[in-house]
């Protein structure tokens, strides 16, 4: 039981980090749609890293640098250029998939390679990016709730003209919610394939970071809930395999849809008190 | 599009000074550069003395200079605490040391004798106590240059007198404060220099002692306005709209019309004043059936046209052309939308009717409504509510922010259409406006209407 | 009038874009015709159609490794695409407007489609793995790798300590067929064995299969069988983790650095690949669908000789024995047909 | 004749982007540009195979349009668009005794409803229970591919064999076919009228005033009389009519039955057609044709050369990046009127 436990923890890490980074975004009035993308990037170069160095840890200091790009494009066009998160985020995810895809292939040979990722250590079934993941949301609770950044962070999310007028930067304050979530997409990333996976398997997000996307307003855009929503749904994965291990009669499909349904069904439940940042996906033009 | 032509001007502590305009005239525009939201394309400001670049927002505030902005620059979603230690000087290091960050609101507010609701929420705060945050948020840095954009528009007149005891005690201090607002009435009671703007231009500045009412009147237009026409016409006996026992709630939940009974018959112009927050844009929305109702009853004897409260918010889509703008109001006009479509000749033909009929000022039809200025984005509101020969026509202070001529212009129309048979609910905090164009004044006060008399000690003095 | 002289620019620009994909088009036919006149000349073209990426390391990659052969082998001219759905006629009929000899479609959802085009183009020929519809120039060729599942089936519940199999693999009718296979085989050795059946949508999400594959070893199994492709590591580091051991399959995976992997059992699939190509090339192809099994050498059941002294000397003896009736016909492996 | 340059200007940064992202991948430029002229429009078939991927864009852009004009940001069009053809073969599962002519158009009728269907469920949730249209069809998308998996795997799979695909429709009850050449199908036609329709819905009917009013200014609408969100469902239904339509006629034109691949990520394709297109139902002809005939060169180019497989992802990515930062540019020379009223 406890060894259950800890499992669907070790497993929900690599979604709780993503979805708690891009809960810092979207207080800030963004919305990463690319994610997604950011994730399997990290998750590649993370596992290139780890295989060519031998350590896991130079690997996640990778992924995290091959964030830097990804987060200058896309915040260029969103926030200097005002143009729409949600596409420049579907754009960011297909470049995702095709760059991390082609040098997989480039680098591995057309038929592919089992690659064995060097893991980073374990305690008891957990490992060091658990406890980062665990502390990480007090501390970014903290951080959004009790401190001037936060406070100023959140304005920028819900009513950036009084960030303005008050003397901060719109531009910076997104610019730098948006690293926050691009560090927090590397470390997810990266735990996929040198925490839980093992190994780097092309497109192996597999829509993890969309998940983590809509986990924010179902945790309502608090760290400590987001977490509990990550561990929900974390516990509906466990729970589609754990009912095809006991053979139960019930289409294996429901289980595997499951995650999406609980997601769904609870915010139905709660989505009329949860209040999203006025500012959600909004650009703010600064000569405006 | 120049806004402002090059100007020179001093402003001096100690005093109040007003600046004056119509709409366009480049007021915003000058307290914008004033206060580093916009950069000027040439010349340069001195602070002190010392000339300084004005970037943004942050070096207006390290030079001293504070503003309250028109719109208000709060967040509806924080706490009104929160609100205020968003206003603190930029820094953005460490933890949020609430006590200490907010004291000096605090300490000010204790000052003026304010109450201030530190944990409740901000967006369920009346308009006049979030206009107080406002002000609040810029006297905690201390400033020595406070700057207000119409801060007048949306209070009731015990408000506004409220705030003009702040002001004079802020002069007697050696502050600067530069005043922006409309009312003439309101800028000879509190201002000691006025300077006058128009159409970018700056047309004069002057002692308030040594001018007068119309002089400031006569350089802001050019010529004196004609005097206002007389009430509008006896009530032509027939009931156009009754409301029995109206009950309706809020944005927030809260009940805010709580059995609201009213008959308007034809021809008569109903005034409905009050102390904003009371109800009345509840009132004007369920009427208009814009808001569901709780309970109670609406009978009324043909259409009825709404002139919301706020052109940009409730009344124009800005990114939409101005005919379209048009039409938004005659959807349901037989001649412009035969079974759901619409009929793009007939329309432009009305669209250019009304723009004749109304003296609006535009460029092309398939302009965006955005292109136009206050005022004519006004009459569009106005005349296309009119243009449906409605039974009742509800409007709710349909002449916010206009300019002396474009006020006189809206007034005479309802007085017009009053006169054609149209019952109109008229919704003003001007008690001016009530008292010119209502045949009957009733008050509203928290979800309740009041007759006229008893109304008067509601606000808190003789209006 | 600036803004006049743009739009002249512009209709220019856009004339002109036109323009030069028509003469890319020409020219792109031109630099076709070196391969064109190298089919006049008898070049032997050969394209591969998978449903998924070929470097999934399973079941698209031996498919590849197939078309590998073809060209190293027979100096055939190869190319391979992915395509399903709505796309699979398309791609089809692309390679044989260009002169493709021989195409295969690794599936079952290859086969109508290759029928129906065959008519249209009768100098091709279309090969799909598995799948019953055939015509002169179409058929289908099917790997019995329920033979090599089936003893591992059997080794597999000869070293059972708790008397629990586990399958984890892609739900498609070519894997849940070898599964029969392994079920099979677990029951011939021992009809009290329980064996557990995961299946999975997808094999990229590795993570997933990671997790199956645990929960599977939590519920008691303690030899596991796996049909993930590119997620077999996942499986693999599972039983590390928890001690199980494992089978490879399609591929020879005893060389997995997680030291899990007691045998494999394979598909040789280069020499059916080409075969096939060769009756092609040489004419002889006839159409029909052809079982490829362990008498032909394409399935093996491959014991990892790391692991040899673990596996005790009976049930080895057994396992050989049983594959020996296989190849005499006297255990008939049971199948799908899809 | 601005939006002419426009085009132009975005058609040239696209390729250039295109050529870009060849050469940082090694792929040799000229042949392989070449090769996706070829498969584009170098031939019948490259033409038919351009047009043929233009019609699902075409039609689930249309969808996008009409969903963000109201202002609901549908990136659901996946999921609608699986449901449609789901609801296609559950249609023929049922009946399939009816005439085929009459089965086709049942399909696509009913394609579409079940597309709306689904998209009109995001909208309430939206409007009723305050769930985001964008979070809301995030999840609606992975459950209609899971259900997708359930119902070709389940209650829909065929009779004859195993195969994890449902019965394949009669050659009667499909999509008219030009020539056995190509897979060019009666769809094209369809969804161009279809473009024309929703050009005349959007810009000359009551409704689709609406629509354009609510996303433009909901408050403005209500004070008007008008209820946002009734319009708002009724935008999020069209839309996923229209994304459904896209599956059925996917569905009914080219491989006449579904498998668990069914969808080719064309209701996320859409979206940047869309916006290429200036969301606007006329402007989407030419760009659901250019990410058409790009798809089809790539496709081609793929089948091909070694190289070129996942690279196609890539371009179409850094296309739509590109053309976000061109559009900017075109922003910033435009005029922008403001008075002292507007800005404030």
């Amino acid at each position: 039981m406890i060894e259950s436990l800890i499992s669907v923890l070790l497993f929900t890490t690599p979604l709780a980090i993503a979805a708690v980074g891009e809960t810092v975004n979207q207080r800030a009035g963004q919305i990463n749609i690319g994610l997604e993308g950011m994730m399997l990037v990290a998750a590649y170069v993370a596992a290139i890293v780890a295989i060519e160095t031998g350590s896991p840890v130079l690997g996640i200091g990778a992924a995290i640098a091959a964030m830097i790009p990804l987060w200058l494009i896309q915040n260029f066009l969103t926030i200097q250029a005002g143009r729409d998160q949600v596409v420049v985020g579907t754009a960011l995810n297909l470049c995702a998939i095709g760059l991390t895809s082609t040098l997989y292939q480039m680098r591995f040979g057309q038929s592919g390679q089992l690659l064995s990722v060097p893991q980073l250590p374990r305690w008891g079934g957990i490992d060091g990016m658990v406890l980062f993941g665990l502390l990480l949301v007090p501390v970014l609770g903290w951080w959004l709730f009790r401190s001037r950044w936060g406070l100023v962070l959140r304005a920028a999310g819900e009513y950036p003209d009084s960030v303005r007028s008050s003397g901060f930067s719109v531009a910076r304050i997104r610019w730098e919610a948006a690293a926050v979530g691009a560090v927090m997409a590397a470390l997810a990333g990266a735990h996929l394939s040198i925490g839980v996976g093992g190994t780097f398997v092309q497109e192996m997000t597999s829509g993890r970071g969309f998940v983590a996307v809509a986990l924010v307003s179902f945790g309502r855009w608090r760290p400590a809930w987001v977490l509990a929503a990550c561990l929900l749904v974390g516990g509906a994965e466990f729970l589609k395999f754990y009912y095809q291990v006991r053979q139960t009669a019930l289409p294996y499909q429901l289980f595997l849809a499951l995650p999406y349904l609980v997601a769904l069904g609870v915010l139905v439940i709660v989505g009329k008190n949860s209040r999203a940042p006025a500012a959600l996906a909004q650009p703010f033009r600064s000569n405006q | 599009m120049l806004a402002l032509a090059p100007l020179d001007e001093e402003f001096f502590g100690g005093t109040i000074h007003a600046v004056l305009g119509e709409n366009g005239a480049g007021k915003s525009t000058l307290m914008n550069l004033l206060a580093g939201i916009l950069p000027p394309d040439s010349g340069e400001i001195l602070v002190r003395g010392t000339p300084c670049r004005l970037q943004s927002p942050r070096d207006a505030l390290g030079q001293g200079i504070g503003m309250v902005h028109q719109h208000f620059m709060l967040v509806p979603a924080f706490s009104v605490r929160e609100n205020l230690a968003l206003a603190q000087t930029p820094d953005r290091r460490g933890g949020l040391d609430e006590a200490k960050l907010i004291q000096s609101a605090v300490d000010v507010a204790a000052e003026l004798g304010w109450e201030v609701p530190l944990d409740a929420r901000t967006e369920d705060q009346p308009v006049g106590v979030r206009q107080r945050i406002e002000i609040l948020k810029v006297l905690a840095s201390d400033p020595e240059i406070i700057i207000l954009d119409e801060p007048t528009a949306v209070l009731a007149p015990d408000e506004v007198d409220d705030l003009f005891r702040v002001l004079r005690q802020l002069k007697a201090r050696g502050k600067l404060v530069l005043l922006i607002a409309h009312k003439l009435s309101e800028i000879v009671a509190i201002a000691d220099r006025v300077t006058v703007l128009r159409r970018g231009v700056h047309i004069a500045t002057a002692n308030m002692a040594e001018t007068t009412a119309e002089e400031i009147a006569t350089w802001m237009v050019g010529e004196l306005p004609p005097q206002l026409a007389g009430k509008g016409g006896v009530g032509s006996g027939s009931v156009v709209l009754r409301a029995s026992g109206l009950r309706a709630r809020g944005d927030r939940g809260e009940e805010s019309v709580r059995g609201v009974d009213l008959e308007i018959s034809g021809g008569e112009i109903v005034g409905l004043g009050g102390v904003d927050g009371n109800g009345q844009v509840e009132l004007a929305e369920t009427l208009c059936r814009v808001r569901p109702l709780v309970a109670g009853q609406i009978e009324s004897g043909g259409t009825v046209a709404y002139v919301p409260q706020d052109r940009q918010v409730d009344g124009l889509a800005l990114g939409m052309s101005i005919e379209e703008n048009f039409l938004i109001g005659g959807l349901s006009n037989r001649d412009l939308v035969r079974l759901g479509v619409v009929r793009p000749r007939s329309v432009k033909a009305w669209a250019r009717r009304l723009v004749e009929t109304f003296r609006i000022k535009i460029g092309r039809l398939q302009d965006p409504a955005r292109s136009l200025s206050g005022g004519n984005q006004q009459k569009i509101v106005v005349s296309r509510a009119l243009d449906q020969s409605p039974a009742v026509l509800v409007a709710v202070n349909p002449t916010r922010g206009l300019d002396f001529a474009a006020t006189e212009f809206v007034h005479s129309r309802i007085v017009e259409a009053a006169e054609r048979g149209c019952g109109v609910a008229l919704f003003s905090t001007d008690l001016d406006e009530l008292r010119q164009l209502s045949d009957r004044i009733l008050f509203m006060s928290r979800g309740q209407l009041v007759e006229g008399e008893s109304a008067q000690s509601l606000l808190g003095g003789p209006a | 009038m600036v803004k006049k002289l743009k739009s002249i620019v512009g209709v220019l620009g856009l004339a002109g874009l036109v323009l030069a994909g028509c003469t890319g088009g020409q020219q792109a036919a031109k630099g076709d015709s070196p391969s064109s006149a190298q089919a006049a000349d008898g070049s032997f073209k050969v394209a591969l159609i998978t449903p998924g990426s070929v470097s999934d390391a399973g079941w698209n990659a031996m498919a590849f490794a197939g078309l590998q052969a073809i060209e190293s082998e027979l100096g055939a001219e190869i190319t391979n695409a992915e395509a399903t759905g709505a796309k699979i006629r398309d791609v089809m009929r692309t390679y044989a407007q260009e002169d493709y000899k021989l195409i295969f479609g690794h599936g079952f959802e290859y086969n109508a489609p290759g029928v129906e085009l065959a008519k249209q183009f009768p100098n091709t020929v279309f090969i799909s793995s598995s799948g019953a519809e055939t015509a002169t120039n179409a058929g289908s060729f099917r790997f019995y790798l329920e033979q090599g599942f089936y003893l591992a089936g059997m080794m597999g519940a000869k070293m059972s300590r708790n008397k629990h199999l586990a399958m984890v693999g892609l739900n498609v009718p070519s894997i849940v067929s070898t599964f029969r296979g392994f079920e099979a085989g677990a029951k011939a050795a021992d009809p009290n064995v329980k064996v557990t059946t995961v299946l999975l949508t997808d094999t990229k999400d590795a993570v997933a299969v990671k997790q199956a594959t645990l929960q599977v070893i939590e519920a008691g199994a303690d030899m596991i069988i796996h049909q993930a492709n590119e997620a077999a590591r996942s499986v693999f580091d599972a039983c590390k983790e928890k001690g199980a051991m494992a089978f490879g399959s399609n591929a020879d995976q005893n060389g997995d650095t997680s030291g899990v992997v007691l045998a494999s059992a394979v598909i040789v699939a280069k020499p059916a690949f080409v075969e096939v190509a060769r009756q092609v090339k040489e004419g002889k192809y006839q159409g029909g669908v052809t079982f490829i099994g362990m008498d032909k050498g394409a399935i093996d059941f491959i014991v990892n000789p790391a692991k040899a002294g673990q596996i005790p000397d009976d049930v080895k003896a057994a396992v050989e024995q049983a594959k020996q009736d296989i190849l005499a016909g006297k255990i008939v492996v049971p199948k799908d047909e899809f | 004749m601005n939006s002419v340059v426009r085009f132009v200007a975005v058609a040239l940064g696209l390729l250039l982007t295109l050529c870009l992202t060849l050469v940082i991948f090694g792929l040799p430029l000229g042949p392989s540009l070449s090769r996706i002229a070829t498969g584009a429009f170098g031939s019948e078939a490259g033409i038919a195979r351009s047009l043929v991927r233009m019609t699902p864009l075409l039609l689930a852009g249309l969808g996008m349009v009409l969903a963000w004009r109201a202002g609901m940001y549908n990136i659901g069009g996946e999921g609608q668009f699986i449901v449609g053809g789901l609801t296609g073969a559950t249609l023929y599962k049922l009946a399939p005794g009816l005439p085929p002519a009459l089965l086709g158009i049942s399909i696509l009728v009913v394609s579409a409803v079940g597309g709306a269907l689904y998209a009109a469920l995001a909208g309430w949730l939206q409007i009723s229970r305050g769930v985001q249209v964008v979070i809301s069809t995030i999840l609606l998308n992975f459950i209609a591919l899971h259900l997708l998996d359930y119902c070709v795997n389940g209650p829909l799979r065929e009779q004859a064999g195993q195969n994890p695909l449902t019965d394949r429709l009669p050659d009667l009850a499909m999509l008219a076919k030009f020539s056995v050449r190509t897979d060019l199908h009666a769809g094209i036609f369809l969804a161009i009228i279809t473009a024309l329709l929703v050009f005349g819905f959007l810009f000359f009917t009551s409704p689709g005033f609406k629509i354009r009013l609510v996303g433009e200014n909901q408050r403005a609408a209500r004070a008007n009389g008008i209820s946002p969100e009734r319009v708002q469902i009724l935008a999020m239904a069209l839309s996923g009519a229209l994304c459904g339509l896209a599956g059925g006629v996917e569905y009914t034109a080219l491989a006449g039955q579904l498998g668990r691949s069914f969808s080719e990520n064309w209701g996320f394709l859409a979206i940047p057609v869309a916006l290429l297109g200036g969301l606007h139902p006329l402007g989407l002809i030419p760009s659901s044709l250019y990410f058409g005939a790009l798809l089809a060169g790539t496709d081609y180019l793929s089948r091909f050369s070694v190289g070129g497989k996942s690279i196609i992802y890539l371009i179409q990515g850094a296309a739509v990046l590109v053309f976000m930062g061109l559009q900017r540019w075109f922003d910033q020379k435009q005029p922008v009127v403001l008075d002292e009223e507007a800005r404030t």
